[in-house]
C-alpha cells in the first residue's frame, strides 16, 4: 500500500545553512504523527515541502503518488489538507459555512458535493450552530477551528496541521483530537506540529523529532512522552498524564486517557477500600 | 488598601443585548494570583479588561455596578497587536511604556535591563520585534508592561504563543511577582495543569456570572466543574474517570501520595 | 555624517532638490548634483541604488524631449533621487522619532509615522502567508483575468479583515503602555542638537527662499 | 497619504504624488457619504470618475517635475500622444489618464467589496463605513 507521504532523501536550504537535510521517513495512511523539535528545527520548512509551497532542492516528497516536484499547492491541495499557525486570518466568507466551502469550489467540485463535504466538516468539529455567523463575529478559539474544518473539508489523503491547538480549552482540543481520529479511522494520514504534549498523547501515535533540520527521532509517542531526559533539550515538558502513568509506573504506561484512568483504578483501588 | 473590587458589575459591549459580565463582585488583595477560568465567551477576557479600566473607556459599551481598581498592565494573547510599532529595536519596545510614564532615563534603562533578564530574552535584546518568533515576541511584550512596575497586573492567555518551557517560566514568573512585589495578579487562562502551582484563587465565570470562587483545592475539585464547567487538571480528571472516592488530587505529586 | 542631528539630515535632503529646481539650468541642478552624489558616495550600495532609480528618467527623458530641455529635468530629478534614497540609508526612522519627540513634537505624530513605517512590512508578510494559506486549499493564483480577480479577492479580503478585527487590540495595548499617559515621554536616545546645525538649517532655509526670490525676480 | 509617503521610501518619485493622494482621500470621503459603494454598479463609475480626476491633477506635476517621464508606459504613451498631434502638455494628460484610468475602478470595486463583507460587529464600530453601503 503506497504511504500516504513519503520523503526520500529531502534537502532544502534558505540561504546557505540547510535549513532542512537528508530527511527520509514515511507515513502510512490512517497514521497520526507528532511533528516535535525546538523553534527554528525545520518544522515549518517541512511543512511547507510537504504542501508544495516550498520545492525540496535535493532529493523528493510524495503525496501517495504524486511527486510534489513540479507541482503547485493549489494541485497538491487535493490530497493535502493544511492548517497554518494563525490560520484565522484567512478567514473572508460572510459565514462560516461559506469559507469551508471556498476549498471544494476553488477545486471546481460540483455544488451538492461542496455543500455535502462543508457540512460534514462542520459536523466534525461541532461548528454547525455557527455556521451561519460571520467568522469574525466569533470569539477566535472557534474561528480557528472554522479554519480547520476548511481543510477537512477538502476530505484529503493527508493532513497537515501546524499548532492546531494553540489558544483552544480543553472542551476544544477535545474536538480537534475527535476530529483527528476519526479522519485517522477513515485511512487519512495526520501529521500535527506541536508542543501540545497533552493533545499529542490523547490523538497521536508516532514522534518525529526535527533538530536543525535533521531527523533526530522517530519513535512511539509511549516510549518518549514519560522520558523527561529526552523531552527537555526540545523546550517540551512530560504531559501530565505521561508524567503521572511514569510516577505510579504504570503497566504498559499508557498514555489515553481512558487507559490511564483505568490502571490508575487497578493500582489505586485495592489499597483504598471504597 | 490597594488592589482590587468588583461590586456587582455588570458590562455590555457596544451593540449587544447580552451582558458579557452580569453581576460579578471581585475582592484581589495585593499578593493574591486570581485565576480566571471558564469556557470561551464566559466573560474571562472582559474581566480583565473591566478590571483594566478598559472596558468601557477604550472598547465603548455600558457597565453598572462599581470598580475600584490600581493602576494596571494588560498583556493579550496576541503579541502581534500588542507590539508599539514604535520602537525598532527589542530594547526600545521594552523602554516604551515606561517611556511615555515619563520615567527617568536611567532608572527606564535599569527596569528594562531587569526585565529582560527575568523574561530570557536579554540575548534579543537588538532584534526588531518585528523579526521575533511568537513566543519571543509574548515574553518581550510581558517584560514590557512589567517594565511599567503595575500593582495590577492582568494576563490573557499568557502562554498561547509559548512552548511549555516558556509556560513554565511564566507560571514560576507570576508565583514570585505576587509573592515577593505585593502586585495583584489576574490571569485568565486555559492551561488548567498550571493553576495549582500559580494561582491563590480560582474564579470559575459561567455566561458573565461568578460559578465559584476559592481557592485551587476548592474551586478544581468540584464534580460540576467537570459536568458543566472547563474541567479542572488532567490528574484531576483521571482519578475522577478510575472513579476514585476522597479529596480529589489536582497534581501528580497529590496523586502520588494518595496511592502510596 | 549620519552622527548629524535628524533634522539636519532632513533639511539637507529637502534643500538639494528645493535648489536644484529653483537654480537656472543647468549648471544650478548640476551643482546640487554634485553636492547630493558626494553624500552618496561614502556608501556604494547607497550610490548604486541611487543610480539605478535614475537612470531609467535620463532615457525617458532625453526620447521625449530636445537634449537641453532634458538635461535640466534629468539633472533635477536626479538630485531629488539621490538626496532622498541618501536619507533613507543614512536616518534610521527610530532616531526620527526620538528626535520629533524631544523637540516636543506630541508622542501622536512621531508614533503616526513611525507605525506607517513598522506597518508596511508586517502586513506584507501577512499578505505572503495569507496567500500561501489560500493557495494550500486550492485557490488558484495564475491564469485568467477572472482568476487573479478572484485570488485578488481571496487575499485582499482576509487581510483587511483581519487587519480591522485588531484595531481594537491595538489600541488596548497602546493604551495600557501608556501612550495617551498625557505625561511627557522621556526621549530614550535623545539626538545632540549642536548650535552649529541649527545654525546650519536655518542657512539652508534661507538658501532656498534667496534662490526662489532670485528665480522670480531674474524671471521678471 | 501615509501610504505614498511609505511608498516614496522605496522609490522617491511617487513623494511629489502626496497631493493628488489628498485628492484621492477628498473624493473617497465624498463618495463614502453619499454611499457609492453601495452596489458594484455604482463603485465602479465613482471609481472611473476619480480616476479622471487623478489624471488630471498629476498631469500638472508629471509634467512639470518630471517631464511627463514618470515610467516607460508613461513616456510611451506621451510620444504616442505627440505622434497624434498633441501638444506637450496634452500628450502629457493623455498618459496619465491611459495609464490611471482603470487601476482606480478596480480598487473603488475592491473597497465596496470589502465593505460588504465587513461583520457586523466591526461594521458598527465605522458609521461612515455603513453609510457608504446605504445601511446607515
Amino acid at each position: 500500500m503506497t504511504p500516504a507521504l513519503r520523503c526520500d532523501g529531502v534537502w532544502f536550504a534558505y540561504g546557505a545553512s540547510p535549513a532542512v537535510s537528508d530527511l527520509s521517513f514515511s507515513l502510512a495512511p490512517g497514521e497520526r504523527v507528532a511533528l516535535l523539535g525546538k523553534n527554528g528545527a525545520g518544522k515549518s520548512t517541512l511543512v511547507r515541502l510537504i504542501t508544495g509551497l516550498l520545492q525540496p532542492a535535493v532529493g523528493t516528497v510524495w503525496v501517495g503518488d504524486w511527486e510534489t516536484r513540479g507541482r503547485r499547492p493549489e494541485q497538491l491541495a487535493r490530497r493535502v489538507g493544511s492548517v497554518f499557525q494563525h490560520a484565522d486570518q484567512q478567514l473572508f466568507a460572510s459565514s462560516i459555512r461559506a469559507d469551508v466551502e471556498f476549498g471544494p469550489r476553488a477545486l471546481g467540485l460540483p455544488r451538492a458535493e461542496c455543500v455535502r463535504r462543508a457540512a460534514a466538516a462542520l459536523s466534525a468539529l461541532d461548528l454547525e450552530p455557527l455556521a451561519h455567523e460571520h467568522p469574525y463575529d466569533v470569539p477566535p478559539p472557534w474561528r480557528k477551528l472554522a479554519a480547520l474544518a476548511g481543510a477537512l473539508a477538502l476530505e484529503p489523503m493527508l493532513l497537515v496541521l501546524d499548532e492546531p491547538t494553540a489558544g483552544l480549552d480543553r472542551a476544544l482540543r477535545g474536538l480537534v483530537a475527535r476530529a483527528v481520529a476519526q479522519r485517522a479511522a477513515a485511512g487519512v494520514s495526520v501529521m500535527v506540529v506541536t508542543h501540545d504534549l497533552a493533545f499529542a498523547a490523547e490523538a497521536l501515535d508516532r514522534a518525529l523529532v526535527l533538530d536543525a533540520g535533521r531527523l533526530a527521532c522517530d519513535a512511539p509517542l509511549a516510549e518518549l512522552l514519560g522520558d523527561a531526559a529526552r523531552l527537555t533539550p526540545l523546550g517540551l515538558v512530560p504531559p501530565a498524564v505521561a508524567a503521572l502513568s511514569r510516577a505510579l509506573a504504570l503497566p504498559g504506561a499508557p498514555l489515553r486517557a481512558a487507559e490511564v484512568a483505568r490502571a490508575l483504578a487497578s493500582v489505586a483501588r485495592p489499597s483504598r477500600p471504597v | 488598601m490597594a488592589g482590587l473590587t468588583l461590586a456587582d458589575v455588570r458590562f455590555w459591549y457596544p451593540a449587544t443585548e447580552r451582558p458579557a459580565l452580569d453581576g460579578v463582585s471581585l475582592t484581589v488583595a495585593p499578593g493574591d494570583v486570581v485565576a480566571v477560568v471558564g469556557a470561551v465567551g464566559a466573560g474571562a477576557s472582559t474581566l480583565l479588561l473591566v478590571a483594566g479600566n478598559l472596558a468601557p473607556r477604550v472598547t465603548g459599551g455600558r457597565l453598572e455596578g462599581s470598580v475600584r481598581t490600581a493602576p494596571s498592565g494588560i498583556v493579550l494573547p496576541t503579541p502581534w497587536t500588542q507590539a508599539s510599532g514604535m520602537a525598532f529595536s527589542v530594547w526600545d519596545e521594552v523602554a516604551f511604556g515606561p517611556a511615555n510614564l515619563g520615567v527617568p532615563r536611567d532608572e527606564i534603562a535599569r527596569r528594562v535591563d531587569r526585565w529582560l533578564a527575568r523574561l530570557e530574552v536579554t540575548q534579543v535584546a537588538a532584534r526588531d520585534p518585528a523579526t521575533l518568533s511568537g513566543g519571543e515576541l509574548q515574553r518581550v511584550i510581558l517584560a514590557g508592561v512589567l517594565a511599567m512596575e503595575p500593582a495590577l497586573l492582568l494576563l490573557d492567555e499568557p502562554t498561547a504563543e509559548l512552548d511549555p518551557a516558556g509556560a513554565a517560566l511564566v507560571w514560576r514568573l507570576v508565583r514570585e511577582l505576587a509573592r515577593a512585589d505585593e502586585r495583584c495578579v489576574l490571569v485568565a487562562t486555559s492551561d488548567l495543569d498550571a493553576i495549582p502551582a500559580f494561582a491563590t484563587q480560582v474564579l470559575w465565570l459561567q455566561h458573565g456570572r461568578v460559578r465559584a470562587a476559592g481557592p485551587p483545592a476548592d474551586v478544581l475539585a468540584r464534580d460540576d466543574i467537570w459536568t458543566d464547567g472547563p474541567g479542572a487538571t488532567t490528574v484531576a480528571g483521571l482519578w475522577r474517570q478510575a472513579g476514585l472516592a476522597g479529596p480529589v488530587p489536582l497534581t501528580v505529586a497529590d496523586a502520588v501520595a494518595r496511592v502510596r | 555624517m549620519s552622527g548629524r542631528h535628524p533634522f539636519t539630515l532632513l533639511a539637507l535632503a529637502a534643500a538639494l532638490p528645493a535648489l536644484a529646481w529653483t537654480l537656472p539650468a543647468p549648471w544650478g541642478p548640476a551643482a546640487t548634483l554634485i553636492v547630493a552624489l558626494t553624500l552618496c558616495l561614502p556608501a556604494p550600495r547607497v550610490a548604486r541604488t541611487a543610480f539605478f532609480t535614475a537612470a531609467p528618467f535620463w532615457l525617458f527623458l532625453f526620447l521625449l524631449h530636445d537634449r537641453a530641455t532634458a538635461l535640466a529635468i534629468a539633472l533635477r530629478l536626479s538630485t531629488m533621487i539621490a538626496s532622498f534614497v541618501w536619507l533613507v540609508a543614512i536616518l534610521p526612522p527610530a532616531r526620527l522619532v526620538e528626535a520629533l519627540v524631544s523637540a516636543g513634537y506630541s508622542v501622536h505624530v512621531a508614533f503616526l509615522f513611525a507605525a506607517t513605517l513598522s506597518a508596511v512590512p508586517a502586513l506584507r508578510a501577512r499578505a505572503q502567508r495569507i496567500v500561501d494559506a489560500q493557495r494550500c486549499r486550492g485557490l488558484a493564483t495564475r491564469g485568467g483575468p477572472l482568476t487573479r480577480l478572484r485570488a485578488l479577492r481571496a487575499l485582499a479580503l482576509p487581510l483587511v479583515l483581519s487587519a480591522l478585527h485588531e484595531v481594537d487590540e491595538r489600541a488596548l495595548a497602546l493604551e495600557t503602555r501608556g501612550l495617551s499617559a498625557g505625561t511627557r515621554r522621556t526621549p530614550l536616545a535623545p539626538p545632540p542638537d549642536l548650535w552649529v546645525e541649527r545654525v546650519a538649517r536655518w542657512a539652508l532655509v534661507a538658501g532656498c527662499v534667496a534662490a526662489i526670490v532670485g528665480r522670480v525676480l531674474w524671471r521678471v | 497619504m501615509l501610504t505614498s509617503v511609505t511608498n516614496s521610501l522605496r522609490n522617491p518619485t511617487y513623494l511629489p504624488f502626496v497631493v493628488v493622494q489628498v485628492l484621492v482621500a477628498l473624493y473617497a470621503w465624498f463618495a463614502a457619504r453619499a454611499g457609492l459603494f453601495r452596489n458594484l454598479k455604482l463603485a465602479v463609475p465613482a471609481g472611473l470618475g476619480l480616476g479622471i480626476l487623478a489624471a488630471a491633477a498629476s498631469t500638472p506635476i508629471s509634467y512639470k517635475i518630471f517631464g511627463c517621464s514618470t515610467s516607460g508606459g508613461v513616456t510611451l504613451m506621451t510620444l504616442l500622444g505627440r505622434k497624434l498631434g498633441m501638444s506637450d502638455l496634452v500628450a502629457c494628460a493623455f498618459s496619465a489618464f491611459v495609464s490611471d484610468f482603470g487601476d482606480k475602478a478596480v480598487t473603488f470595486g475592491l473597497v465596496a467589496t470589502v465593505l460588504h463583507a465587513l461583520p457586523k460587529r466591526t461594521a458598527a464600530r465605522f458609521p461612515l463605513a455603513l453609510r457608504s453601503i446605504g445601511a446607515a
